[in-house]
């Protein structure tokens, strides 16, 4: 059953992001690629990780990608129809195929470590899996956290500074 | 919930991570600052900034040899991240010097460019003092967005934009590979922790030949070597500072090219140290690529911003030279060589924005014929920035590159000490061109545009200063280099 | 007694570092040659005051150190002088006759531009030639051997806005060094030799010494001795290197009498003799030189027939009478050598002085015709003996000695020379036979000589025929002195069998007697054999004589038919048997080509090439590269993209 | 059982994907939205990863991953829109005023 | 002051120079008087040098001074460590003796920027100073390369036509060379800590008594051997030298030769062949043939240069190939002679190029044949240039003799017999190709109307030249006023070299840096 749905969703996210690549109109790569979020916060989900899938769709699918349309949209650059692809296309597709092998060849022939921590299913369930991230959040990772914050600020100083239209 | 507060106040440790911390307060309030001052008005921002950076540096010398670990270990303030703040403060205040008449010159009198400059050296600072790649990799995230926005700053100029475009995508990209090498390595080893992931593979009894390990470890150097500027990954470096506002030229040059190296360095000797083999013989071949590649095109070069651009991908060869040696001297004199390249390049830097024209600041070597008689000051300052950028003595080059090259021959890497030798044998024709333009041509233009600056001229005798008593007396400097190595 | 030889060679340089800072300043003609001869004059009479002491003495070699010169680890050389009979002969021959070539030199240098300038390298020369003969070492000796190459240089390239001039000295010098090559080698190859048996010395009584350590006859010291015969050759004007001489002529005739007559061009002979005990342990060497002596003899004399330049004539007779020299030192016959380098120093001194007068008058003749004519051409001239009697007399008389007529000094030291070359047991008769030919062809073309010049019918231009003086009292007194030297210079040297006690053959003794002694040189036969070569070798002389008043006196047209006949011959030898042409063809071109070859091919082409040639690799290459960086971002990507395939790649693979 | 390799394969294969747009497409935004694929598919590496090791830190890094991909959106389409006004376009062979 | 004596020759000529850039640019006079003054007082403090005896009885560093410089424990130690023995004695004397003579000779020659010219004279002496007396190799390192900077600017701005291309190639020649010997440098000094070899930062004279195993020491030798053969300069590496001495003005050109050539020769005697004894018996034949090779060929190129000064140059190549010979003799003799030949060289060619110079301020051409008959109207000239001209052909009685006679004496006694033998045909070619350039410029008719109004010296150039032709005399007449000083610390260094050579025969294991060599 779980088995099913993992294949199936990753049809999915594979088939949308590879359109992502591939759809003439940016318009609809974003949407493919909204597709592939989706499918994304799908696995959180089966992955217990209820809280992260929310905020997959919230910030990604919801705001992300609605600026990008938004930005798309604003520079009305819809359908430009010149040739989507630049050449040397075998040269990139078999360079991105390399480099799965590459990622294959790490992940099957590595191996991860154990079970070092004590989150188990068990426990998001008993505790719930917001109160978990806050935890960790505000304890151990404190200090990311204020960085975050520092880099949102800075971000929003530039998005401001390089769209002014005049000093 | 409460007892949450306690727990997070507990781990919290502010002596950690004073310096940031000064620097962004400064920057939030400067920001503020240049909201209310009017139009076109930016020097009172400019000038707090130094104070900034001058405070956050009394900060940081003050943590001198009394490392502090805080936030459950996710940072450190120990002396080799020190060694770098002060680094980083270095080159950001000799950016800030000769930044505000640039900036009205070029009709971007905009104050949030310096607290953007504070945010960025902070960013740097995390980086240097991270002991948790979740901190360097944010700390790095908050460097790199500071500069695609520094970078591509003259919004209405089409080179910023360009130059900024390629520097956010490419930068981007490599984030992409980084994580991706944080992620293999979480996976080996259960944790982000530099120390946790040192523990973890050396409980591993087959580290080496683990294939996570090496992917997660050659993947997470991507993104230091991306940042800096080692080739193959190098090719942003050129159009970007050719393209960036010079100041921002030099400070990208020196102060992130720095914060890159502490980090790599901190995560190599840490996390990666029982995997010394494999890494250094990959340093050995990136170093020699770098530089011959930087060295090599450098030659072609008219103009001199991207000469220079080239010359520090090549600097950056040098560095990695002392990344390849693997023991103390070789990373004290990463430290030092950083510290010494700070002042060379940006002193160098400092001269180039004296002499451009508004909109033009690409001079191309006929651009500055003769211009050491005209100028007789900046002549003989940019003589010295580029004798020490040869690494000839008596400058603070020689006596980098000296150190360098030694932790390099004492763990016997004899011939690509040689090759280095020779690499910085062809970087004297492209150096030297721009003094024969500079003396042996007459003079074309009387320059009579090129106005001495205070605050520029300031950086640049700071810069001077730095590179002679470096270069003559380098006993104490190399000394404290020395102490910040773990 | 013997503490003043410094003195010696010190008092002419004193006088030409006067006339040469000062000369331009004084001006006045007669205080420069003053100061110039007086200066000579003293250390003449310094010599004669060493001279006869060293006659009267026991004691025969003497030795004074001035100060020490080099000290280096085993090599030890002194600012030193000795004096011993050789020297106390040539010193005698070098003042004496420097002091009358000044003398004459004031009169015939007389309106001359540079006259302080010929005084001051005249003193030098003479200072040069003095160190030459007294230096007690090897290394002193070579300072006058190459300092008499310096002075001839200058003296012949007196008159240096000639281009033939500037060429002639340029040449002495160049072949002068060839010589001086083969001295230093020798020099050298002696020093480590005897070194290396334990004597590390230049000085020439500790040479002759400890000679015995090396093996006689052996390898080294036949190579040093022809190292150091190379030397002699170059400064003695032997063949192969006699070229220099007669171009030599081209300096002033004082210069000529003085340098290459009397005295530089015997230094060679004077260094055999000084090493006479090194050249009697190797018989080959000895061979060699008498030889080569011979062949010079013969050879220039043959070139002398028929040269029309009277100075020139003057020149090739003088590297035959050289050869005669080396003959003799070849045949071990050192005293007769020697006892012909003076007396020939006599009337060959006399012979050019002679000459110079000639051309001085007939300049003076053509000067006032204002003609520009060569007035050392032998056919302008004829009959001269009426308008400058003394001239002629003087001249004669050394043309006399010079062919060897008996009772005439030239007569007693040439027959010496010949009777050894037969009968010393390093002689030979076949070199007697070349000797004796020499002998009647020197007769012939210096009889000739005077022929064309003094006797039959005046041939010069009308206009200045009677416009030619007899010379000053200034050139004529030295004529004089030196024509009565030449007819009784010979009698210190009478042999035994003419009655004659032979006292120079006794003065040379504690020179020469050790090593002829010590390696059996000496001259043995029957009187009646030596009556019998001296009655031949005189009619030799008498029948050149007659030869060349036959055909220059009684038929004066016979020449002319003769050169008709053998044009062919008369060619070569007026050309002297093309062997400059020779010379520059086999040496001097191709060392030309050499060179330029070297400087535009080689150095330019292949050693500078292939520095030049790195930079335009590394520049091409960099020109190359610089297109990797395409400014496009894709291009960029990819390169990362790749940078991590290979990368991680090598390492999860590999 | 669907293991952790299977989701990290699948990542694998997305970030490959990613690569390849990133490599291929012309369009700047488009470009843009292939890295956000990349960094997804290390985001589920993380999150697959955090809970076979059983620790919430890759779930905090994804978090974070997140924030900055947010950042980088911001400045990146400003950028964009920046280079826009003065070129008239978003492709990327139009980047090119520096080179060589 | 005598214990700080030499640290205040070398480094006053600096302070001169902060003085000269103080003088306002226009003021020429002061500018050249100031200037000229310097140099003269920094002659006056090298005299007590000159006049001390204790060379004289002892072959040791005299003169010591010892600073702790650079310490950083374990990494490494540089000191201020300098002296002066009998060798580097009178290259220190050449020097200070030099520099008036060259500041005078371009009292009318440079026109344009004097303040700068002057200024870098002045650091120029103070880096060939150093030189020549650092201990200490870092030392020693640091004040070769400072020579660059300032000759490379003399070269380029004040140079000639070809100006440009001189001075880089001579700049970057000789960096490449300095380069790799640094790069000895360093691995010398990690050999001697990790050997734990008794050390004091770079100084020498502890490495002196380092036994470097002879696979590491031919590698080295040839780092250093290199960088000193390019400078000498030695056959195949000498293209750098016609062009930096043609383009170069008159001052330059003299320092040039009289100093800066010297240091590769000095390098070989202090540092290459005292450190690497055993790696320099392998390479001496092939230096010797070097050396005999540049004597010849050089003749035979000088001989056919149509340049007063390339042929100047080129002879200089044939000179130093007769010191590099003689000190390749290896005993008292060739040393002595190699030495003093320095010396002479330094003195005849610079005299040379300063005649050069005053023809050329009189004519602007450097070409034979522009040139004919000068004599007629330059008497004094003449007589200067005609001693000038036999001194550097080696006439007896003058200097060039003594260098020469000794250097091939030396080369003979030793094992070089035949190398000599061919070097000795060298004074023939000399005597060719200096007499038939004094023939062609000084002697014929004045064919060239240009020098039909020539004057003749000045008396400031008089003044120039007399000194030089003192010693022209003084050094033929009467060597032993040098050699008394130099012959002790020549016998030292000579023992040293031989018992090293016996140290190392019994000496067995290395440390294990002696593999570093098998490179990675």
């Amino acid at each position: 059953m779980e088995a099913l749905l993992f294949y199936l969703v990753a049809l999915v996210a594979v088939l949308s992001a590879f359109f992502v690549t591939k759809c003439r109109n940016p318009v609809n790569s974003a949407l493919c690629l909204v597709t592939t979020f989706l499918c994304l916060a799908v696995y959180y989900v089966m992955l217990d990780a209820p809280f992260m899938a929310a905020i997959q769709i919230m910030v990604y699918a919801g705001a992300i990608m609605v600026l990008i349309v938004f930005v798309i949209m604003l520079l009305n650059i819809g359908s430009v129809g010149k040739s989507v692809y630049r050449h040397g296309l075998i040269w990139a597709t078999g360079l991105g195929f390399l480099l799965f092998l590459i990622a294959a060849k790490f992940i099957a022939g590595g191996s991860v470590t154990k079970q070092v921590g004590t989150v188990t299913a068990q426990v998001v369930e008993d505790y719930g899996h917001t109160e978990l991230i806050g935890k960790a959040m505000f304890t151990e990772f404190l200090l990311p956290f204020e960085i975050a914050s520092i880099l949102l600020l800075v971000a929003i100083v530039g998005a401001v500074i390089l769209s002014k239209r005049k000093v | 919930m409460e007892n949450l507060a306690q727990i997070a106040m507990e781990s919290v440790n502010f002596q950690a991570i004073m310096p940031s911390l000064v620097l962004c307060c400064f920057g939030m309030v400067l920001l503020l600052v240049s909201v209310f001052l009017e139009r076109g008005r930016t020097a009172p921002v400019a000038w707090l900034s130094v104070v900034a950076l001058i405070i956050t540096g009394l900060v940081s010398i003050g943590a001198w040899n009394e490392p502090q670990a805080g936030f459950a270990g996710s940072v450190v303030l120990d002396n080799f991240a020190t060694f770098f703040n002060i680094t980083f403060l270095i080159a950001a205040g000799l950016t800030i010097l000769m930044s505000d008449s640039y900036l009205h010159r070029e009709g971007y009198p905009v104050g949030e460019y310096y607290p953007l400059i504070l945010f960025t050296t902070a960013g740097a600072m995390w980086m240097a003092s991270g002991t948790d790649l979740m901190t360097i990799f944010l700390g790095l995230e908050v460097l790199s967005v500071s500069l695609y926005v520094l970078a591509g700053f003259f919004r209405g100029q089409l080179r910023s934009n360009e130059a900024g475009l390629k520097y956010f995508f490419l930068g981007a990209f490599s984030t992409g590979f980084m994580l991706y090498g944080v992620a293999l390595l979480y996976g080996v080893s259960g944790t982000t922790k530099v120390a946790g992931i040192a523990q973890a593979i050396a409980a591993m009894p087959d580290a080496a030949t683990n294939p996570m390990v090496i992917g997660g470890a050659a993947m997470l150097s991507i993104g230091f070597l991306f940042k800096i500027g080692a080739a193959p990954f190098h090719m942003w470096t050129p159009d970007v500072y050719q393209g960036a506002p010079t100041p921002i030229t030099a400070f990208m040059s020196a102060g992130p090219k720095a914060a890159a190296f502490a980090a790599f360095m901190r995560v190599t000797y840490i996390s990666l140290d029982s995997m010394q083999t494999d890494m250094s013989a990959l340093f050995w071949i990136l170093a020699v690529l770098t530089m011959t590649i930087g060295n090599f095109i450098a030659i072609s070069q008219r103009d001199i911003k991207r000469m220079l651009a080239y010359s520090s991908i090549s600097h950056a060869g040098y560095a990695l030279v002392g990344m390849v040696a693997w023991n103390a001297v070789g990373f004290s004199g990463i430290l030092f060589y950083m510290l010494v390249y700070t002042f060379m390049n940006i002193g160098a830097f400092a001269v180039l924005v004296l002499l451009g024209k508004k909109g033009e600041d690409n001079l191309t070597l006929d651009g500055v014929a003769g211009f050491g008689y005209k100028r007789p000051f900046l002549g003989v300052a940019l003589c010295i920035f580029l004798f020490s950028l040869m690494g000839l003595p008596p400058t603070a080059g020689f006596t980098g590159k000296f150190f360098i090259f030694a932790g390099a021959i004492k763990a016997g890497y004899i011939w690509l000490a040689v090759i280095g030798v020779l690499n910085s044998a062809v970087s004297l024709y492209y150096y030297l061109r721009v003094m024969v333009y500079m003396y042996f041509r007459d003079p074309v233009e009387d320059y009579s545009w090129v106005k001495l600056e205070m605050a520029t001229v300031v950086s640049i005798l700071i810069a001077i200063a730095g590179v002679l008593i470096l270069g003559v007396l380098p006993g104490p400097v190399m000394e404290l280099a020395k102490l910040s190595v773990f | 007694m013997y503490n003043n030889l410094w003195l010696i060679p010190f008092f002419p340089l004193v006088g030409s570092i006067i006339n040469g800072l000062l000369g331009k300043k004084i001006k006045n003609e007669k205080v420069i040659g003053s100061i110039g001869t007086l200066a000579i004059f003293a250390s003449f009479l310094v010599s004669c005051q060493n001279f006869f002491g060293l006659l009267g003495s026991e004691q025969k070699v003497f030795q004074e150190t001035v100060a020490s010169w080099m000290t280096i680890g085993n090599l030890q050389v002194d600012w030193g002088f000795l004096l011993d009979p050789l020297s106390a002969v040539m010193i005698m021959v070098v003042t004496g006759v420097g002091s009358l070539i000044h003398l004459y030199s004031i009169g015939y240098m007389h309106g001359e531009v540079g006259f302080y300038r010929f005084f001051s390298y005249l003193n030098l020369f003479c200072f040069s030639m003095l160190m030459l003969v007294l230096g007690n070492n090897a290394l002193v000796m070579f300072i006058g051997w190459e300092g008499v190459g310096l002075c001839s240089y200058l003296l012949i390239g007196y008159y240096f806005e000639k281009k033939s001039a500037g060429d002639a000295a340029k040449k002495a010098f160049v072949v002068n060094r060839i010589g001086d090559f083969g001295f230093l080698c020798g020099l050298l190859t002696l020093f480590w030799a005897l070194g290396s048996k334990g004597v590390w010395t230049l000085n020439f009584v500790e040479i002759s010494e400890n000679a015995h350590l090396l093996q006689s006859g052996g390898l080294l010291v036949t190579v040093v001795t022809l190292c150091f015969f190379l030397g002699a050759t170059g400064k003695s004007a032997q063949i192969p290197l006699y070229t220099w001489l007669p171009d030599a002529m081209e300096g002033p005739t004082p210069v000529s009498a003085l340098i290459h007559a009397a005295t530089m061009v015997t230094a060679g002979v004077y260094m055999i003799g000084r090493m006479n005990i090194l050249f009697a342990m190797s018989p080959t060497t000895m061979m060699v030189v008498a030889i080569v002596g011979a062949a010079t003899a013969i050879f220039a004399a043959s070139i002398g027939f028929a040269q029309n330049d009277i100075k020139r004539v003057l020149a090739y007779s003088t590297v035959s009478q050289l050869g005669y020299m080396f003959l003799a030192m070849g045949v071990g016959a050192f005293t007769a050598g020697i006892f012909h380098l003076m007396t020939h120093a006599f009337f060959k001194a006399c012979l050019f002085l002679g000459s110079g007068s000639v051309i001085h008058g007939m300049h003076h003749g053509y000067h006032h015709a204002h003609l520009h004519d060569d007035p050392q051409d032998m056919r302008n001239m004829g009959g001269l003996r009426k308008k400058m009697p003394i001239t002629y007399i003087t001249f004669l008389i050394s043309t006399i000695a010079i062919a060897g007529v008996p009772l005439f000094s030239g007569f007693f030291s040439k027959d010496e020379i010949l009777w050894w070359s037969f009968g010393s047991t390093r002689g030979h008769w076949g070199l007697w036979l070349i000797g004796a030919i020499a002998a009647g062809m020197t007769a012939f073309y210096m009889f000739r000589l005077v022929a064309m010049t003094f006797w039959g019918e005046q041939k010069t231009d009308a206009r200045a025929k009677d416009h030619i003086p007899e010379s000053p009292l200034t050139i004529t007194i030295p004529l004089m002195i030196l024509a009565f030297l030449a007819v009784v210079g010979g009698y210190v040297g009478v042999p035994a069998i003419l009655g004659g006690a032979n006292h120079i053959h006794h003065f040379f003794e504690p020179v020469f007697a050790h090593a002829q002694e010590l390696y059996k040189i000496e001259a043995h036969g029957a009187h009646a054999t030596e009556y019998a070569l001296m009655t031949a070798s005189v009619l030799i002389a008498f029948a050149g004589i007659g030869l060349a008043i036959y055909m220059y006196v009684k038929k004066p047209e016979l020449p002319a038919k003769f050169t008709a006949a053998f044009s062919g011959l008369h060619q070569a030898v007026f050309n002297k048997w093309y062997i400059d042409e020779l010379y520059d063809f086999l040496f001097v071109n191709p060392t030309k080509k050499i060179g330029t070859f070297l400087w535009r091919g080689f150095d330019v082409c292949v050693v500078d090439g292939v520095v030049n040639g790195t930079a335009w690799v590394v520049k091409g290459l960099s020109a190359g590269l610089r297109f990797t960086q395409s400014g496009f971002l894709h291009n960029y990507a990819a390169a990362m993209v790749v940078g991590v395939v290979v990368i991680v790649g090598y390492y999860v693979f590999g | 059982m669907i293991s952790v390799y299977h989701y990290m394969i699948l990542a694998a294969i997305l970030f490959a994907i990613g690569t390849f747009g990133v490599l291929t497409r012309k369009n700047t935004i488009v470009i843009f939205m292939c890295i956000e694929l990349m960094l997804n598919s290390v985001n589920l590496t993380f999150i697959a990863l955090s809970r076979h090791l059983g620790n919430m830190d890759g779930q905090i890094f994804v978090f974070f991953v997140m924030t900055v991909a947010a950042a980088e959106a911001a400045v990146g389409l400003a950028l964009i829109i920046a280079f826009y006004r003065n070129k008239e376009s978003i492709e990327v062979d139009d980047f090119n005023l520096l080179k060589w | 002051m005598a214990d700080n004596l030499l640290s205040l020759m070398t480094f006053f000529p600096i302070l001169g120079m902060l003085v000269v850039l103080f003088i306002p640019r226009e003021n020429g006079p002061l500018l050249k008087s100031t200037t000229l003054v310097v140099t003269l007082i920094t002659f006056v403090l090298s005299l007590p040098l000159a006049f001390n005896d204790v060379f004289t009885v002892s072959g040791g560093m005299h003169y010591r001074e010892f600073h702790e410089w650079i310490n950083i424990g374990n990494y490494f130690q540089m000191n201020y460590n300098i002296g002066v023995d009998g060798i580097s004695l009178w290259l220190v004397m050449l020097t200070t003796f030099i520099m008036p003579i060259a500041v005078l000779s371009t009292w009318n020659a440079v026109e344009k920027n004097i303040k700068g010219f002057m200024a870098l004279l002045l650091l120029l002496e103070t880096g060939m100073l150093g030189a020549f007396i650092s201990l200490d190799l870092f030392l020693f390192y640091i004040f070769w390369e400072l020579m660059l900077i300032p000759m490379y600017f003399l070269i380029g701005i004040w140079g000639g036509k070809n100006r440009i291309y001189a001075a880089v190639k001579f700049f970057i020649y000789t960096a490449v060379g300095s380069l790799l010997m640094l790069v000895a440098i360093i691995f010398v000094y990690y050999y001697a800590v990790q050997s734990g070899a008794p050390m004091n930062g770079f100084g020498i004279q502890e490495f002196y008594r380092l036994g470097i195993p002879a696979g590491a020491q031919y590698w080295l030798f040839l780092a250093f051997g290199f960088s000193f053969a390019i400078k000498v300069p030695m056959f195949p590496l000498h293209t750098w030298l016609p062009d930096a001495h043609t383009e170069a003005p008159t001052a330059g050109s003299v320092i040039l030769a009289a100093v800066l050539l010297k240091m590769g020769t000095y390098g070989y005697v202090r540092f290459a062949m005292p450190l690497f004894p055993d790696a320099l018996q392998t390479f001496i034949p092939l230096l010797a043939t070097l050396s005999v090779i540049g004597i010849i060929y050089g003749s035979l190129v000088a001989m056919m240069q149509e340049d007063v000064k390339k042929l100047v140059a080129y002879s200089s190549v044939a000179h130093l190939g007769f010191v590099m010979l003689g000190i390749f003799a290896m005993n008292m003799q060739g040393m002595a002679g190699g030495m003093i030949q320095m010396i002479n060289h330094g003195i005849s060619t610079g005299a040379l190029f300063l005649i050069v110079g005053f023809i050329y301020e009189r004519r602007h051409t450097r070409l034979i044949s522009e040139f004919g008959g000068l004599a007629h109207k330059m008497p004094i000239f003449a007589t200067v240039f005609l001693i000038i001209t036999f001194s550097s052909i080696g006439l007896p009685g003058t200097n060039g003799f003594v260098g020469e006679f000794l250097a091939l004496m030396g080369a003979f006694e030793s094992g070089l017999r035949w190398y000599a033998v061919v070097a000795t045909t060298g004074v023939i070619f000399a005597a060719v190709y200096m007499l038939w350039m004094y023939q062609r410029v000084m002697f014929g008719k004045i064919t060239n109307p240009a020098n039909e109004n020539l004057s003749d010296l000045s008396a400031r150039e008089i003044v120039i030249m007399l000194p030089l032709i003192l010693f022209v005399f003084w050094i033929g007449v009467y060597p032993n006023t040098f050699f008394e000083k130099m012959n002790p610390a020549m016998e030292q260094l000579l023992n040293q070299m031989e018992s090293k050579q016996v140290a190392l025969v019994e000496q067995v294991e290395q440390p294990a840096v002696a593999q570093l060599i098998e490179f990675k």
